[in-house]
């Protein structure tokens, strides 16, 4: 019930923001990119952190709950917080009917985020779909530190593969697969894999957005001892730990399986720790 | 200055404001000021350990949402090493919520309960009930009152009995829990209630079924809060949909001593505080000089000056 | 093309949708064409004059409304000089609805409606039933079952009992409802509630407490169709917060036959036009080619079967 | 339950219309004048008719119902119909929020409007607040027949009266009187009436927006053998004659009190009929 890890503070790390719409620009058919201006602790914001919207609301509904977006790019110093997201439903659409200027309410940072352990010198970003904007702050984080980053960027379409250009401006390698013709497909992404890892490239893998890639990604670091993360989604009322809406099947240290919140022990998780994405 | 102390059934508390069991926890630290509230109400807990319900948990629905957690629980043991240790930091009291399959099971709960720091208990007996027909002990008088009287023999704590709206008798299992003891109740849990993706013709729900809270139940739990204010002389404790000082009022005015809010800490995490800033603004604006003089307060007029005093506002 | 037309308790009708008792009469002509409509069903006749509450009779919630009107009624005699050749006028079959204050009453005007151009019985049983102790005769299977077995005696007309959401025991009384007799169960009539103007002090609605409908009721209302769909054999009358076509489509993958739309109408007067069109439109897309198929079409998967589709879907 | 005087129609005589406002300003602090575009049936209101307007949400909240508004003015020609409404809660509040350009959905056009009979030379309309909204389609109405207006218009504050422009536009002679300098006054009214009747300029009162001046207009009436007409308010939810949300208690033929519906059997009623305003 209670994370006894959680520190009692003076100041308070979460907060709930009115944010200005600077930007909210379709970048396919699919997603769109929402840039507001944010404010501590808001600016904070750790690459795989994420934030909890209050959408509002549009002729597609009345979305009641917030909505959780991962933070695609925070700017502390212009006060600036980016989210890149996938066209779904009443919440979504609500999003994307703000225009500069509006107004959003935005609680946050939330969450565990990524870490880069100062050991690793190249690590293994994959992706798919809305899994790519939760990846997508590592390239700098990765930048930052030194560490090497090879992106393999997974989509339906070529034209629905985001970050391309984000993660080579940070000097990543990128890689991309889509199923159109094929090459997303399990069995190639794994020869790609198994290519990097032998070149040595491969000191952890990091994930998001795909079931299949987790349970590959899981098989190949159990074979090759290769650590690694992954950002985990599930649907969420509070996103403060409180109502236990969001957990999601995970490895018992006992050996069996528990639950864990991803709002709140995550959503960004050790490799092997869940059942599924 | 309005004084904002209530009393509940014994315990006294700085505010009337508190949030409902299963909507707080730790983690909204974070994000308020915890020794503003009322008091502590914590997830409901359970002597065993007990994994809660399949996902998903959670669907919205028109003003509300329906939650079908169930009650995860770390088990007593977690509760004395880690959650009480941790309210122990702060000024309001710790008000328990306890679960239990049977009423012995209720009892010995309780009874290991009374220890330092454990300010009141909570009984949701809004739980199946196994030793009669899987029914919950709140949907009738009768479980009701054999449930209360084994918890009133197994502390002496202040005993709040948190009611189910679902029975279609919510004034009578009132005055069983008064009768037995109780020194409050909660009116009240969730609304059984469901919902179908029509995409996948499937319950938006793992469990199918779950409660149903947020400003959609409010009409509903306080046409109750009045049924049971006019039904039982103890402390009554409103929760169902409230958002506002304005909502918290209008469940004292109909009879409620003091609220609990839920929902409305997930959509805003400040709601709790911001609830009891805006009943002091109110009292000060109308001129209480003690929030407890709203308990009850509703103006039943006759049938036709409330008539008349309607056409006069809309008049002009 | 898809066929529409369902049976509902022996009363064949070209489509499911029709108006809720009390939220229609021959005003809406001006607006919708009545011969789209599956049926009629008229606001609640009494044997009696009746004049209702008093005002206010209306006020708004989150997601839904209150009213109190109570059942004025122009009694039995305005019923066949006026209503009855009104609606002889139009295709769609007439439900009658009626109320009465004793299980006699009820089976008296029963059998006085058995005349030509009177399709169908809709009894109201939500109202006070002055034999026992006032309470609505729909709140337990009891009086439920005694106020059908004498209707069922006295018409031969297909009969549909409407219930009330207010009882903890909603699936009993339809087995009590089906048990004695009735074709039908249209679930359900208001849940009960109120309101305060926390300005003035005073219930919103002259009466104090007042039924709810709207959006805000519709996953309570779906749960009850539900239970009654796994408790009685004889057809549902799903109604509740309808206001689209996915609304009634829910309905009936519940267990719902058909379904009944009253607040909604007053948002939206052409609301029941869009709902056959719209579940028209639903059935087309996705290939059904009777709409009766999508009752109690509800997957129940086992639980991590629905848990892996939702992820699967979440997945991207 | 059903009015049987109601005729089966081919066509439809009520709409719901998706108008676009054309303006929205405000004319005093409490009042604001709403113009939006109207094709047939809207166009086809009469004074004292009523629409039923989908209020936009605001902070000040989600208007459920509809609300019920006076027909200020109608323009067949340009296809226009106007509002002139107070500002009181969620819906009005919402009300307030619409630009040039947006959408109004409303029902209408609805109930009972006022009736000239061809054999009255003179009327006197007597309105207070928002009553004067109400009123003044009967300045147009009144001048197309060659009927003489008396228009005693009533206020809190000088500032709060309106139509004074209107009605003089269409030739009627218009007495302003409010609280602030006390002409307002029941007693002050009074003497202004029988000043009119004496003068043969009372062939029948109009009024709508207090229950005082009703009270006083039905003692005049009575007493002098005048007619009238009175527009009421209440409540509402359908507009439509079928929910008897919107009864007040009106003289039944036989002596006693019987309910009459506002929206179907009204809005406009014989001066004699209400027990109230
Ligand atoms: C930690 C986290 C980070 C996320 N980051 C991003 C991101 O950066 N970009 C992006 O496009 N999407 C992201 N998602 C998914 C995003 O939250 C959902 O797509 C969104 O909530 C859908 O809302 P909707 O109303 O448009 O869709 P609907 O399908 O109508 O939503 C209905 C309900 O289901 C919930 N829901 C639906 N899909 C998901 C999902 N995948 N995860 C959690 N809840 C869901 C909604 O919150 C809502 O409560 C993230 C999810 C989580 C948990
Ligand atoms: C036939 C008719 C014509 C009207 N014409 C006008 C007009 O031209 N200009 C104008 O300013 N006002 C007019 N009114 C009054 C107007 O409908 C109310 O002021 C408005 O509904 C208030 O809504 P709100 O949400 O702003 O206020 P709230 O007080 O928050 O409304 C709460 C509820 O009460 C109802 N209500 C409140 N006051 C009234 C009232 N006086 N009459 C009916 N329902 C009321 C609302 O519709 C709503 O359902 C008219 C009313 C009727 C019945
Ligand atoms: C996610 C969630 C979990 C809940 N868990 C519990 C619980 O463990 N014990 C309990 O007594 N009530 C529980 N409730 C019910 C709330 O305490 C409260 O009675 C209900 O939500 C109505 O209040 P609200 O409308 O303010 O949310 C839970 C409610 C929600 C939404
Ligand atoms: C204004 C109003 C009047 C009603 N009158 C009756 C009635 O006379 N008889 C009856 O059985 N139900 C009556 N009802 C209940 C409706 O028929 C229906 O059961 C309920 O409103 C739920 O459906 P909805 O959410 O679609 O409105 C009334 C409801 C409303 C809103
Ligand atoms: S969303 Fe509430 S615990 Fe995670
Ligand atoms: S508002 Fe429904 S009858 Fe008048």
């Amino acid at each position: 019930m209670m994370d006894s890890l959680y520190p009692v503070r003076e100041g308070f790390s979460v907060a709930e923001q009115s944010a200005v719409v600077i930007a909210n620009t379709a970048v396919n058919p699919e997603y769109r990119h929402l840039v507001v201006t944010a404010e501590p602790p808001a600016t904070a914001a750790l690459a795989g952190q994420f934030f909890h919207l209050l959408c509002p609301s549009s002729p597609d509904g009345n979305p009641f709950l917030r909505r959780p977006m991962s933070v695609y790019a925070v700017d502390a110093m212009r006060g600036r917080v980016e989210f890149l997201y996938k066209l779904m439903g009443a919440g979504t659409r609500g999003l994307a009917m703000l225009e500069p200027g509006d107004r959003l309410n935005m609680l946050g940072p939330l969450g565990k985020g990524f870490a880069l352990d100062p050991a690793w010198k190249h690590i293994i970003v994959l992706g798919r779909g809305v899994g790519l904007a939760t990846l997508a702050p590592l390239a700098l984080m990765a930048e930052r530190a030194s560490v090497r980053v090879t992106a393999i960027l997974s989509a339906r379409r070529p034209d629905l593969v985001m970050s391309v250009d984000l993660f080579r401006a940070r000097g990543a390698e990128v890689i991309v697969v889509n199923d159109a013709d094929h090459s997303s497909e399990v069995g190639n992404v794994e020869r790609l894999l198994r290519d990097l890892v032998a070149r040595g490239r491969a000191d952890a893998f990091f994930t998001c957005g795909s079931n299949r890639l987790l349970l590959l990604l899981q098989r190949l670091g159990n074979e090759h001892g290769i650590p690694g993360q992954v950002a985990l989604e599930q649907q969420m009322a509070c996103a403060l730990g409180m109502c236990f809406c969001c957990v999601r099947d995970f490895h018992a240290p006992n050996g069996g399986v528990e639950h864990r919140r991803v709002c709140w022990e995550g959503p960004v998780f050790g490799l092997q720790e869940p059942l599924s994405w | 200055m309005v004084d904002l102390a209530v009393d509940i059934g014994g315990l006294r508390l700085a505010n009337p404001v508190m949030p409902a069991s299963g909507t707080f926890s730790d983690g909204l630290a974070r994000v308020i000021d915890f020794n503003r509230l009322g008091a502590f109400v914590i997830k409901t807990v359970t002597r065993e350990l007990r994994a809660g319900n399949p996902t998903p948990r959670v669907a919205e629905t028109a003003g509300g949402m329906l939650n079908s957690i169930g009650i995860p629980s770390k088990g007593i043991d977690y509760f004395f090493d880690e959650t009480l240790p941790f309210y122990k930091r702060f000024k309001p009291p710790l008000v328990v919520s306890i679960s239990a399959p049977t009423a012995d099971g209720f009892a010995s709960l309780a009874t290991e309960l009374g220890v330092s720091g454990v300010a009141a208990i909570e009984a949701n007996i809004s739980c199946p009930n196994l030793e009669e027909d899987g029914r919950a002990f709140a949907m009738t008088p009768h479980a009701t009152a054999s449930v209360v009287a084994r918890l009133r023999a197994a502390t002496k704590l202040p005993l709040w009995v948190k009611l189910t709206p679902n029975t279609g008798d919510i004034a009578d299992v009132a005055r069983a829990a008064e009768a037995n003891g109780a020194d409050a109740v909660v009116v009240a849990n969730t609304i059984l209630a469901m919902s179908i993706d029509v995409a996948t013709f499937r319950p938006r729900l793992g469990s199918v079924t779950g409660g149903l809270s947020g400003p959609a139940v409010k009409p509903v739990i306080l046409r109750q809060v009045y049924q049971c204010a006019r039904a039982v002389k103890i402390d009554i404790v409103g929760c169902g949909g409230i958002a506002t000082g304005a909502d918290a009022v209008e469940y004292m005015l109909a009879g409620a001593s003091a609220v609990q809010i839920g929902t409305a800490t997930f959509i805003h995490p400040t709601a709790l505080i911001r609830v009891i800033d805006e009943i002091e603004e109110f009292c000060n604006h109308r001129g209480f000089s003690r929030i407890s003089a709203l308990t009850g307060a509703l103006m039943r007029a006759g049938v036709d000056e409330t008539d008349l005093e309607w056409r006069q506002e809309a008049g002009e």
